[in-house]
């Protein structure tokens, strides 16, 4: 019956609305939603960024998971039965769910952000869009070693996922580059998706490390991470934001002690998916952003300008390098240990 | 002058059931006004109307000459009506003195006036010469003594007209006179006083005048001084009763139950039994005599296995029962009467065919494996039912519905029908009315005819003395003297409840 | 009789009153967003009722929340809280995805079956715990399971991303991410979709609806329950310990042994909430598992009063609920705190009423019951 | 150092636990299940910021009581009034909690997850005790609610055990036909347990956005109203238990944080730390937990 339904109602589309034609663009959060400062923020800030751009041509739509988020398949699929032609995944945890989404609308187009799906080419109606979030780790991560004194540096994660985890090899291996003698502390905050959550834990373990010597901390834990930077404000030491740049959201007094914020251009990815449905040259397969394709980077504003001032060359260096190949940032574990044998050759 | 009370055509429904069909009643002020009734007959019911607890169908309330309409207990209260009730309403993890003041509490602010509060309980105490720990709690006090926390609670918020729902079910002869005594002392005070009672002589000694009430209605009004304890039997319940005891004399049997040097003690350490022996023969009534909280409760509950024995040895019917389940000392015939019903005997959300089974619900007669077999369950129910005349509108319906006399009838029914070889009976005809006690006798005398071993605790001596062949008291955890009935007059057995005297066990 | 007539009427329509009082007060907050109430629930009950996939996935939906609701309430009938089904389900999972996965080869009649069973021995396992401590060592049950919950979702972090994490996904040079998830179940371990039975009563579901054996095996485990309760000598002791533990132990009944059989039974029923979702959507366990089952069937289980067939309806009207949202979401662009807030208001609403309307249909028949009785009783001779 | 900062970090966790572990003790002893805290708990720490935002931390304080009592005044309407069972209505009471800080904070903040930075109460040094340097991490820049929080234990205990309204409301959890029939007005007492209740843990919550954070994060409870109802049974039904129950819980999660991770325990292992401990202080102290006896039952007067 659903067969049936499906063109039904996509005929009435098409009496609706014959002569403005507009396409239209879903997204589904991940849980958390509109309002996490972060991840799912970005995203929607690429999304209304692009209904501006191009408001003549597209309406765009959102829809968020309940609680346990079990319903993205339906949320997906009810979009799609509803004539969207174009319908974003926020978080990997979509990969299943728009693998199997897609293949029953072959005629919708998907972007799945960070997630991976195998054997798709350009023209598949889905496109990955992919981050080197390590890359941009790396620079904090050298940011970090080069701006401390006390020779030890912090990393907070939220849970610990393999995604997490490039954060946290991206940092240390940054450090370890700079300064192969340095100490990295390195505390995840929980084992469920709470974690992200939780500011009050942020800050008891970012004040432990701080305590235990550190000055420089990471985060890499969404909101959970406005209780690192209230710890770094409160002990007068650095703390290094994620994803968006976090000293804009910060509150005035604190901003002094934010060093700067790993971006992850999720925003740009997003916008530049759309664009292209609009200008008809959309592409299935996978879009990859590193710092080469400036989709991750590190955060320059009013507010930090003359506290990283003094080590950006430095960091513009490396970033060259990385871009050139010369420096193969580690992704997991494995690669960061050798990674780290090297650095003592 | 006013009456105290006048009660018109109240009514009160009960689903299945007219507790209360219309009654009318007048109480003179001062008086000592008796009712009395069947089990179910709606006493208790009334007066809780009374005060304010229920609040009637049909019918006015008149107090004092005033119409009122009692619609909380706390009208109750300000209308100077006290209550102290069958079941008691207090809390049990509270001090006696917390139990007394609530609700009227002396107050410095928002703060308890502990003193003050003490000072007047104090003067309440040895004005009606009551012996009570005003910091003990609740739950440890004997029933006597909870008994009088109730009366104490009334008389602190000074009522004047003072209803007694079967105050006397649960004391000692001694302490029935105490009581007594301070009845017409408050009577002479100028209070009023409603008291319900099934002991009839009880009630042709204290009272002015006896309200008779069946099946919810007034059967009529009487004065002590013209009616006779047969007569007032036969208006309860309407047909003539034969208060005589036959008792055959039986051939003792074999030792079925034997306790030795048993010792058993409280969650704090001391003992409540201390060194207990006694056995007991086929065909023999023992009863214990006493004041409650003196161990018999123990006793019953370390025999069944209720409770941990620290040393001693119970042995049942030849096999040693120490240490073993409830369970298997059930099955080694043992049938149990718990003193509190509602608390040990009953569940009380449940219906009435259920709790007739309960525990026996394992046996071959109720089980179609593998489950239950509804049908010979409620036919076993329905005959129990029928033979011990249990008031209730269904065996469906919870038992929580049925009144005081009624629920014990159950469990009687439950526990003796199975014939078991030994009877542990605790209270077993507490609350229960002229005619059902008299059954229950008839009941436990066939027992002992059979052959059974029958263990009889009750806090009545009359009970214990005219059913036992012999008995001992208990006092402080021992047994401090044993008697044949027929040597010994109540007074007698009363000394030795108060822990005077000491006479060496004979017999055993 | 005529109230009788009435009693009987309204014992009919008391639900249905229920709900539709409740969608009044609900209607206050839809027009407190701006939007027709009037059309809101028409959309609701439109797209729950009309689509055939709707009303699959409503039965797809109510089918853990019936085995958790089940497991909840056995504990409550013995007089036990157990907030523990969520660990307890998680568990159970993870032993069966276990089960699952490391077991090959076997025919699906032998692995599902044993898939099943696992489950089942997880949930048991982990209600255990705080059963032993309970009857052994005096621990509070709400205590232990609240405690025993936290525990499980580490222990089931640690199992499934550190020790059997599936690393043969695969990923673009090391970019996207993995899912910490276990390896895939075989078919042979995965539950059949009820498409093929309803097919041969010419019910076509479409193939993204996952409603599957489970379903039908959760009603029949209510039956299963209620006969436990209410015709087994288990189940009458159960209910007398839940009722009055000192008269049960009076009576020869250990009331020590009944919390831990029905604790264990209870843990048993619990581990079968997540298979729905693992053996027929997942065919995996991931960290993303589904979570709250476990909270959710306390309210499924209250709401239905603890008796089995009230826990099939309730967990009906939680599926439905959740439906209804992803209906008036994606067509009127409600947003999703709004429906939050919806159900919050329904449940409350539904007990409220439900509750106010039973307390009246008690008081109409007792007023039957005495006037049956007193034209009885005016017989009776003085 | 080391341990001073340990016990000045286990006092920080253990506030909020305290604050509405106290609450339950309110609720319970009046007899009412109050499972909703955690709901009222969010509403306090999303109206606390709220209120701060615009009108300054005292100011969030009371609004963030008032909405937990607010909560507190639905549950109590539900279960004394209606006699709903009290678990239902507590978890219909954390949904909406959910669902309306959601709501709210997206209408009002324009972010559904977060609050914009607000202020908290002025930190405070405890007077000569800062002066030494071992204690400093514990009494210098202390939040006044910690010392409240500490205050209200002796008080809750007075209250509860030395005056009227004390005497009433426990006599009505433990026995409310006895406490009917001697005029107490059973109702007036469970609301005014179930209202307390949702004070402190509205007042637990705006100390988790104010004091702790110095915002409002979705789900920064975490679960925490649950765990204080544990350990208000922990403490066995007295404000001096929860207290210890709270510490115990505090502690053992500010040890977990100090526990060095990446060695040879497997960091899940250390996160279950504060619960395993939790378990096993608990089954090794035997102590018998004796519920308030009308606890969860709802009270209808003329039923036996
Ligand atoms: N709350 C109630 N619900 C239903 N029925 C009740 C209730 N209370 C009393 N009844 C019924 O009303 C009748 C009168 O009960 P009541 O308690 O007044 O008897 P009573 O005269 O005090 O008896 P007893 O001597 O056994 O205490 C009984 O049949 C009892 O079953
Ligand atoms: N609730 C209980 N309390 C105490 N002992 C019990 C209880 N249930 C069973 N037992 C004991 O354990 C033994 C084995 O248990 P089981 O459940 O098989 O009982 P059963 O009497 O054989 O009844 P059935 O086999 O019909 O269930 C029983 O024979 C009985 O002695
Ligand atoms: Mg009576
Ligand atoms: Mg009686």
């Amino acid at each position: 019956s659903k067969q049936e339904q499906q063109p039904q109602q996509q005929q009435q589309q098409g009496q609706q609305a014959p002569e403005t034609e507009k396409l239209k663009v879903g997204l589904v959060f991940d849980v958390g939603g509109r309002g996490d400062l972060s991840f799912n923020d970005s995203a929607y800030a690429g999304l209304e960024r692009a209904a501006e751009d191009f408001a003549d041509k597209i309406e765009v739509e959102y829809r968020e998971p309940s609680g346990g988020g079990q319903d993205r398949e339906q949320l997906l699929r009810l979009l799609a039965e509803n004539g969207y032609d174009l319908i974003f995944g926020v978080g990997f945890l979509f990969t299943e769910h728009i693998q199997k989404v897609s293949q029953e609308f072959p005629d919708v187009k998907f972007g799945l952000i960070d997630g991976f799906i195998d054997g798709l080419d350009e023209n598949s109606n889905v496109t990955c869009l992919l981050f080197k979030e390590h890359e941009g780790s790396f620079l904090v991560g050298a940011a970090a070693a080069m701006k401390s004194k006390t020779g030890k540096i912090g990393f907070v994660g939220g849970m610990k996922t393999p995604l997490i985890e490039r954060f946290e090899v991206g940092y240390m291996a940054g450090a370890k580059y700079v300064n192969p003698n340095i100490e990295i502390l390195s505390d995840y905050i929980g084992t469920t998706g709470e974690a992200f959550k939780d500011p009050v834990k942020g800050k008891e373990l970012a004040l432990k490390q701080f305590k235990a010597g550190a000055d420089v901390v990471y985060h890499a834990s969404g909101a959970s991470g406005v209780g690192v930077i209230e710890a770094a404000a409160a002990e007068k030491k650095l703390a290094i934001g994620v994803d968006s740049d976090q000293s804009l959201t910060a509150k005035e007094d604190q901003r002094p002690y934010i060093l700067t914020s790993m971006l992850k251009s999720v925003d740009v990815s997003v916008y530049e998916t759309i664009k292209s449905l609009v200008e008809g040259n959309f592409k299935g397969g996978y879009s990859v952003f590193g710092l080469a394709e400036n989709g991750v980077s590190y955060a320059v504003n009013d507010y930090n300008k003359e506290l990283i001032s003094d080590i950006q060359p430095k960091l513009d260096e490396l970033k060259d390098k990385i871009i050139k190949g010369e420096i193969k940032v580690p992704v997991d574990k494995k690669e960061y240990q050798e990674f780290e044998k090297s650095l003592f050759k | 002058m006013d009456k105290a009370v006048v009660l018109r055509g109240i009514t009160k429904r009960f689903p299945g059931i007219v507790a209360n069909d219309g009654i009318t009643l007048e109480i003179e002020k001062g008086e000592v006004h008796a009712i009395v009734g069947e089990n179910g007959a709606g006493k208790s019911t009334l007066m809780k109307i009374l005060a304010g607890i229920y609040q009637p169908d049909e019918g006015e309330i008149y107090i004092f000459g005033k119409r009122e309409r009692i619609t909380s207990p706390g009208r109750a209260i300000e209308l100077k009506i006290g209550m102290v009730h069958q079941h008691f309403m207090l809390v049990n993890r509270f001090t006696v003195l917390e139990n007394i003041i609530l609700g009227a509490e002396k107050r410095a602010g928002m703060v308890i006036d502990e003193q003050k509060c003490r000072k007047v309980i104090g003067e309440l105490l040895s004005l009606y010469n009551f012996s009570l720990d005003p910091d003990a709690r609740v739950e440890e006090i004997s029933v006597g003594q909870a008994q009088r926390v109730e009366i104490l609670k009334v008389l602190y918020r000074g009522a004047d007209i003072l209803v007694l729902d079967e105050p006397t079910a649960v004391l000692a002869p001694q302490e029935v006179k105490e009581l007594f005594a301070n009845l017409r002392r408050l009577k002479e005070e100028g209070k009023t006083i409603i008291f319900i009672s099934h002991k009839l002589d009880e009630v042709l000694e204290i009272a002015d005048r006896i309200t008779v009430l069946r099946r919810g209605r007034v059967v009529g009004t009487v004065v002590p001084s013209r009616v006779t304890k047969e007569e007032l039997a036969r208006m309860m319940v309407g047909k003539p009763v034969f208060m005589k005891l036959e008792k055959t004399p039986v051939p003792a049997g074999d030792v079925l139950l034997s306790v030795k040097d048993l010792v058993v003690r409280e969650n704090t350490g001391k003992p409540a039994v201390n060194g207990v022996s006694l056995e007991i023969r086929g065909g023999e009534i023992y009863g214990i005599a006493g004041i409650e909280g003196n161990g018999q409760k123990e006793l019953a509950e370390a025999i069944i296995g209720l409770r941990k024995t620290s040393s001693g040895q119970v042995t049942i019917c030849g096999r040693t029962a120490t240490g073993l389940s409830i369970r298997e000392i059930r099955d080694l015939g043992v049938a149990f009467i718990p003193e509190d019903r509602h608390r040990q005997g009953l569940v009380l959300p449940m219906k009435v065919w259920e709790n007739m089974i309960l525990g026996y619900h394992r046996k071959k007669e109720f089980l179609k494996k593998p489950s239950l077999n509804l049908k010979t369950a409620r036919e076993f129910t329905e005959k129990r039912v029928k033979e011990y005349s249990v008031r209730l509108s269904s065996i469906d319906q919870s038992i929580d519905g049925l009144s005081g006399g009624n629920q014990q009838k159950v469990i009687l029914g439950r526990e003796l029908s199975r014939d078991p070889r030994v009877i542990i009976a605790s209270q077993p005809t507490r609350g229960l009315d002229v005619g059902a006690a008299e059954f229950v006798h008839e009941e436990l005398l066939k027992k002992r005819e059979e052959g059974k071993a029958i263990l009889l605790i009750s806090a009545d001596l009359e009970e214990v003395l005219s059913l036992s062949d012999r008995v001992g008291v208990m006092y402080n955890g021992r047994i401090t003297a044993e008697f044949r009935p027929e040597e010994v007059t109540p007074e007698d057995v009363g000394v030795y409840m108060l822990g005077g005297g000491v006479k060496a066990g004979e017999g055993a | 009789m005529k109230r009788k007539y009435l009693i009987t009427v309204m014992r009919i329509l008391a639900p249905v009153l229920a709900i539709v009082l409740s969608a009044f007060i609900s209607s206050i907050v839809i027009l407190a967003i701006g939007k027709s109430p009037w059309q809101v629930f028409y959309t609701i009950f439109r797209f729950s009722l009309s689509r055939l996939d709707s009303v699959a996935i409503i039965l797809y939906n109510a089918t853990p929340l019936i085995f958790s609701g089940l497991a909840v309430s056995l504990g409550f009938r013995m007089g036990l809280f157990n907030i523990g089904v969520e660990g307890q389900y998680l568990i159970g999972a993870f032993f069966a995805a276990l089960a699952g996965f490391t077991l090959k080869g076997l025919p699906a009649v032998i692995h599902l079956p044993l898939v099943i069973l696992c489950g089942a021995l997880g949930g048991m396992l982990w209600s255990f715990i705080p059963i032993y401590l309970k009857v052994k060592r005096g621990v509070h049950e709400v205590i232990s399971t609240i405690m025993l919950n936290y525990i499980s979702y580490s222990l089931i972090h640690y199992l499934i991303a550190d020790v059997f994490m599936d690393r043969t996904q695969k990923l673009l040079d090391g970019l996207g991410s993995m899912l910490a998830r276990t390896p895939k179940l075989p078919p042979s371990a995965l539950m059949p979709k009820l498409h093929g039975l309803l097919g041969l009563f010419g019910i076509e579901l479409p193939r993204h609806v996952y409603l599957n054996w489970f379903f039908p095996l959760g009603l029949l485990m209510a039956g299963l329950t209620y006969y436990l309760l209410m015709y087994t000598p288990f189940g009458f002791e159960l209910r007398a310990v839940g009722q009055n533990q000192e008269a049960a132990r009076t009576a020869g009944i250990k009331p020590e042994r009944v919390y831990m059989v029905g604790f264990l039974l209870s843990g048993a029923v619990a581990g079968l909430v997540g298979l729905s979702d693992l053996l027929s959507y997942f065919g995996y366990m991931d960290l993303d598992f589904p979570r709250n089952y476990g909270f959710d069937g306390i309210a499924v289980a209250l709401i239905g009063q603890n008796n089995p067939f009230g826990i099939i309806v309730s967990a009906m009207l939680f599926g439905f609920l959740k439906r209804g949202a992803e209906g008036i979401q994606t067509l009127l662009n409600v947003p999703m705190d709004t429906i939050v807030i919806l159900q919050a208001v329904m449940i409350m609403s539904i007990v409220v009423i439900t509750k106010v309307m039973n307390d009246y249909i008690k008081r109409l028949e007792k007023k039957e019951d005495v006037r049956v009785c007193s034209s009885q009783n005016s017989s009776l001779q003085v | 150092m080391f341990l001073s900062e340990l016990l000045a970090s286990s006092l920080r966790m253990a506030v909020p636990i305290l604050l509405t572990a106290l609450g339950a003790v309110f609720t319970e002893r009046a007899g009412v299940v109050n499972i909703g805290l955690e709901g009222m708990m969010i509403v306090g720490s999303f109206w606390g910021a709220l209120g701060s935002y615009y009108y300054g931390p005292y100011f969030g304080l009371l609004l963030a009581m008032a909405a937990g009592m607010f909560l507190a005044l639905i549950h109590a309407v539900n279960t004394v009034t209606f006699r709903v069972d009290q678990i239902v209505s507590g978890v219909a009471i954390n949904i909406l909690a959910y669902g309306s800080c959601r709501f709210l904070s997206q209408a009002i903040f324009k972010m559904a997850t977060t609050s914009p930075h607000v202020a908290g109460l002025p930190k405070i040094d405890i007077p000569v005790l800062a002066g030494i340097e071992f204690l400093k991490p514990l009494v210098s820049g202390v939040s006044p609610i910690i010392i409240l929080a500490l205050l209200l234990v002796p008080l809750t205990r007075f209250v509860i055990n030395r005056t009227v309204f004390g005497l009433r409301l426990r006599s009505v959890g433990e026995n409310p036909l006895a406490a009917d029939t001697l005029g107490i007005n059973v109702f007036r007492m469970k609301y005014a347990g179930v209202l307390l209740s949702g004070m402190l843990a509205g007042l637990s919550g705006a100390y988790l956005a104010l004091e702790h954070t110095g915002m409002y994060v979705e789900g920064m409870t975490q679960g925490q109203g649950f765990i204080a109802l544990a350990a208000m049974i922990f403490g066995n039904w007295e404000p001096a238990g929860a207290l210890w129950a709270a510490l115990l819980f505090g502690f053992s999660e500010a040890l977990s944080f100090r526990v060095v991770e990446g060695g040879a325990i497997p960091y899940q292992f250390i996160k279950m730390i504060p619960y395993v401990l939790t378990l096993a202080v608990l089954a090794g102290v035997v102590r018998k937990s004796t519920p308030p006896a009308a606890d969860g039952i709802p009270y209808e007067r003329g039923m036996k």
